[in-house]
């Protein structure tokens, strides 16, 4: 994986896509084999942002400080803490509830405040586990554009576990489709489109062509 | 003035009357001594506070005590015994007929975990009494008075009296000293060391508190009484004047070897009739140098005997 | 606002009627027994007459209650931070928690009755015994509970922490702590009623010395005097200091937990 | 499966191990101490007078062990099923809850050194007073424990029970109880300690009568006859007793939370 | 709702969608207005499955436990719950875990042991929120045919949450948008397409129309 790269994992439910990101994220150590970094050097804290599958959100704590959570633990002072908390959460569409308990948010707000937790720490490498799964089709496109808009900007990598093939070709240079017993990837395809892409992209042939590939390969993946 | 601290074995009652008025009526500074009672409590081990050094001198309150220092090595020494008669009693309700040792056998009695091993012990080598008739005794009137039958331990000066004021009743109660428990009671205990090096000190402790002890009983006691009704709330006037009734009555003080050689006064021969008793119970073995817990240096010396 | 107050207060005298209720049908029954049976009043007392020596020796009973007040609370203090520090200790290692706990369960399992003679021997200020023995008999209860907490923070919460590259520290103020809170409350409920007792129990083994005397001391002497009935006003005012300390502690507690812990949320039923 | 045993033994050898060298280095010190110090037994005693002393009198502590832990098993197991059953009834319903819990809390701090005289009173047979002594002391952890547990079942499964008609005996065999076992278990190795020191202290209080007798009564006699390095094996044998109380406990819970709770999942450090 | 209708719900992340469906199944009281049911009687246990939007499993129980649950309380054999539960697992491709924690499982994994939960029932109204959201492609879309084949087959009413619009015209023949703030339902689409609707359907012009229509529907929802 480079540096700037988008890489998205799909693949059938089980087949280790949430493992393999804890793995990179150094949460669990390998059984065999070993995770390489360029440069030999590990990734120090606060480079990698993880957005869990489920929302893991501190019950206790209100939205806000689940989001500043990341910047408090860098020591970051409490005042730009909590404006760049507000900043990613208005780009997450969350503005006003600050001051809510997780337990008051529904499934996708509560998704959504675990996206924010781990944009405001500006990360160099963003692991993110079906982030937008549980958020409404046009929050979700908006998002997409956010994340890439993101990306572009800041110049940082991405791996993307996404259940959407569609999605996952949007945003991506490189799509890793993983078979499950044993989980390992059965196929990678590049994804060659300049960005921004933009909202006709998805109407291109270039992007047809790539969703039915992808498609085709996750059929090939389960099957095997 | 040499300071000494001596602890009591009960918080402050008529039975330390001695000790007090030796203090109140200023017998102690007579005798070059600056004295601070510190009265005891159900679970102040005297011994042991005396043996780590908290005390210099304690009271102790049966013959067993300096047996057990003796068997465990304790350096600790009776040198005056103030109470000629364990003041220990049994009661049992005015109208059951209980009336003498040999018609409890068998009966559950009121027992406390401390007195199990002491004159409980004569109880069973001398009328025959067994373990299962112990019932626990934890100084609370209650259970005898709820039952028309029990037997209870007492203190002669203390228990009856209470059960009287409680039920109107006056019990039945018979002094074990009198049917052949030969402990001494109320004795002053220092440590080998004391004995030693300040033999003098000893000895006018000794002598005052006997004196204290003679006057408690022969003069007025009031001066004494202020201040155990101060160091124990508990004791009331009426309390105090029964129990020293019941001293002079039986001769808890004043009695026996005390009218021949003084207040105080202890002698080998009824060390020796205690020990073989405790001997022949298995309490001790046969050859423990009981003598090494007493000794008469300081007492027999006929003082105040004059009066 | 002033509405809400009323309903608030609406409510929670509706929620003490119940158990008042009850407490008055108990007294009433015992009352009635003890009339109807005539049992003299030093086997037990009517409640009337032990409300009789409440008021009558308020004088005596009243600073007695205040000074074990004063030791059970002091000695709760002590619990929580005695309990709370071997606590953090034992979850900053499992080496140390191994090494350490089979000390902590003696002296749980430390009978003071027994042990209170050797403390009066090794300390020599009383009211330092007593706070002793009644920190031994509440401790625990807040250290193991504590424990367990601290042991129970989600896992996926941990590993975000870990990534995020959160010291012990901050692991421990941001994560550990307020999972364990709950826990860590449920043992205070518990100890705050042992430190009590601790207190009460310490006086009656230790003693109090000279003239400071606490609830225990009132309760053996009554005990001697045969006067049942204030032993027993002195009984139930450590009965209704613990209610009190109780409903104190588990006011903090939902005031703690009331936004998120299932516990605290409102019930239906 | 006998590499796994073996290695499973190994383990628990080197987690035991630490405790005992720490046990050994504290028994070193103590009895370095005691030697330099030249202490005479009747104050401390060193370690090595006490294990002789141990050894000696085991003929008379083993039978008093013995009789203590009967009652110390015997009231955890009805504070177990009091507690539990209360809990259960409190769980039932918030009205009777509210009406019965301030009195639990009473039972709670009421000073066994206190009313042991009077239970004596109202309870003629010893073993039977001596149980309900050491009842009380040890039943409140695991009421409180279990009644928390049993509100902190998830809100959510809540919801799908009654979603699917389950009767509230079906909620709380599926539902409550399962959720509130870690908490109860949590209550079960505090109140396994409380049920020892309980039967202790009881007999302390309310004194064994005839010819049982358990190691209070060894520790009061010992006491009284100055034999202090049986006193203190009498000590040590109830904190043995205590650590394997916890330990048994302990294992329990770990046997029937590991597959679930955090509690009690492999801890990476 | 009808019937044997199949309704899909959709609407911007938070606009209340869990909540009617909380409402619906009696789990919470209305704060206004009512609910009310064909012929006044109201549902007994049993007749309603609910998939919530989270698992929900008890984790002390295997997922076999997990899934006989609703069985075992309506006091059905042993041996026929297990039975019943295995071919409910069968259908969501789970054969095999019966004996597994549901902490050793995927997220995917979960959600579908929760599926084979509400199916293993045979209600005859089923609630859905979000099932199949973690879930890959192609299990998503053999779980779409198996919903369709067992809802003709039983005759059972599906209120269906989803945020996918493709999902909602391809299963439902009804779909509700809802708006956030308050929640409301602003507008209700037929999808007039007959069952059982082939592998074809999703390449005709009806469904992208219908797909279309809702879409825009739910720019206007969002705006709103
Ligand atoms: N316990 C609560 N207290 C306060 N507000 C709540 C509570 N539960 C839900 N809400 C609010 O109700 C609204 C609707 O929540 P609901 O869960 O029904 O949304 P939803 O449509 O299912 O959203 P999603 O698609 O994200 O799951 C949300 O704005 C949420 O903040
Ligand atoms: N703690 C555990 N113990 C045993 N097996 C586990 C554990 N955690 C995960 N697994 C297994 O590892 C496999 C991979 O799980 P993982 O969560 O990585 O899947 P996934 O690709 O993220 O699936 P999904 O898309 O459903 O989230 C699964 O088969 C799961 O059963
Ligand atoms: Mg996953
Ligand atoms: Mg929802």
């Amino acid at each position: 994986m480079r540096p700037g790269e988008f890489l998205s994992l799909v693949g059938p439910s089980g087949c280790g896509k949430s493992t393999a990101l804890r793995l990179i994220a150094g949460l669990i150590p390998p059984s065999d084999g070993q995770v390489r970094w360029d440069g030999g050097e590990r990734p120090r804290p606060g480079d990698i942002g993880f957005v869990f599958q489920e929302p893991t959100l501190m019950p206790w704590a209100r939205v806000l400080a689940n989001v500043t959570l990341p910047l408090r633990l860098a020591r970051l002072a409490r005042a730009e803490a909590e404006a760049r908390a507000r900043d990613a959460l208005a780009l997450v569409g969350l503005e006003g509830f600050e001051r809510a308990f997780p337990r008051e948010l529904s499934g996708g707000m509560r998704m959504r405040v675990s996206i924010a937790r781990a944009l405001v720490m500006r990360p160099r490498l963003l692991l993110m586990d079906e982030p937008f799964a549980a958020l409404d089709e046009i929050t979700r496109l908006k998002l997409n554009d956010d994340l890439l808009a993101l990306w572009a900007e800041r110049g940082l990598a991405i791996v993307f576990v996404t259940h959407s093939v569609y999605e996952s070709v949007y945003l991506s240079n490189r799509i890793a489709i993983m078979a499950a017993r044993p989980g390992r990837i059965v196929a990678e395809l590049p994804v060659v489109a300049p960005y921004p892409r933009a909202a006709g992209f998805r109407h291109g042939a270039t992007y047809g062509a790539a969703c039915a590939e992808v498609s085709a390969a996750l059929g090939r993946a389960m099957a095997a | 003035d040499d300071k000494v601290v001596i602890g009591t074995d009960w918080r402050a009652e008529a039975e330390h009357g001695g000790i007090y008025q030796a203090f109140a009526k200023g017998i102690y500074k007579q005798h070059h001594l600056d004295v601070e009672i510190r009265q005891g409590g159900p679970n102040l081990n005297q011994a042991q506070l005396l043996a780590a050094g908290r005390y210099d001198f304690a009271v102790s309150s049966n013959s067993f005590e300096p047996l057990n220092f003796v068997k465990n090595g304790v350096p600790i020494v009776a040198v005056a015994a103030a109470f000629q008669k364990d003041p220990q009693v049994l009661i049992a309700h005015a109208g059951s007929g209980l009336d003498r040792l040999e018609k409890m056998k068998g009966k559950p009695i009121l027992i406390s975990a401390a007195s199990r091993e002491n004159f409980w012990q004569f109880l069973k080598v001398r009328y025959g009494f067994t373990d299962d008739q112990i019932r626990p005794y934890t100084f609370n009137l209650a259970p005898f008075l709820a039952d028309k039958s029990a037997i209870m331990q007492g203190y002669l000066t203390s228990e009856p009296y209470a059960i009287e004021l409680a039920s109107g009743e006056k019990p039945l109660t018979i002094l074990l000293a009198d049917q052949g428990y030969r402990s001494y009671g109320a004795m002053i205990a220092a440590t080998q060391a004391t004995i030693e090096k300040k033999p003098d000190v000893v000895q006018r402790m000794v002598d005052a508190t006997i004196l204290g002890w003679i006057s408690y009983l022969n003069e007025d006691p009031s001066a004494a009484n202020a201040l155990i009704k101060r160091d124990n709330p508990e004791m009331t006037d009426a309390i105090i004047a029964h129990a020293i009734a019941g001293m002079k009555q039986y001769g808890i003080v004043q009695s026996g070897d005390a009218t021949t050689l003084g207040v105080g006064a202890m002698s080998d021969a009824r060390w020796q009739e205690f020990f073989a008793f405790t001997a022949e119970a298995g309490i001790y073995p046969k050859d423990l140098p009981y003598r090494k817990g007493y000794t008469l240096r300081f007492v027999n010396h006929k003082l105040g005997l004059a009066q | 606002m002033n509405g809400k107050l009323a309903q608030w207060l609406a409510q929670g005298l509706a929620k003490a009627l119940l158990p008042a209720l009850v407490g008055a049908l108990a007294l009433g029954t015992w009352e009635a027994a003890i009339r109807l049976f005539d049992v003299p009043p030093y086997i037990v007392p009517a409640p009337s007459r032990i409300a009789t020596a409440l008021v009558r020796d308020w004088p005596i009973l009243g600073p007695a209650l205040a000074f074990t007040l004063e030791i059970a609370a002091l000695s709760l203090l002590a619990a929580v931070l005695g309990g709370g520090a071997l606590a953090l200790l034992f979850a900053r290692s499992p080496l140390i928690a191994r090494s350490l706990f089979p000390y902590a369960i003696i002296l749980q399992v430390t009978p003071i009755v027994a042990v209170a003679p050797l403390i009066i021997i090794w300390v020599d200020n009383t009211v330092a015994a007593l706070l002793i023995c009644a920190w031994i008999v509440a401790f625990f209860p807040i250290l193991s509970n504590t424990t367990l907490g601290l042991n129970s923070a989600d896992r996926n919460l941990a590993e975000l922490f870990r990534l995020y590259g959160a010291t012990r520290g901050q692991t421990l103020i941001h994560l550990r702590l307020p999972s364990a809170l709950p826990y860590f409350l449920a043992g205070l409920r518990i100890s705050g009623g042992l430190a009590l007792i601790g207190a009460v129990v310490a006086e009656f083994v230790a003693g109090a010395g000279g003239h400071e005397s606490g609830l225990a001391y009132r309760i053996l002497e009554a005990g001697y005097r045969l006067d049942i009935p204030r032993m027993f006003a002195a009984l139930a005012l450590i009965s209704l200091a613990g209610i009190a300390i109780y409903a104190l502690l588990a006011g903090l507690s939902h005031l703690l937990l009331r936004h998120w812990h299932e516990s605290a949320l409102p019930r239906e039923e």
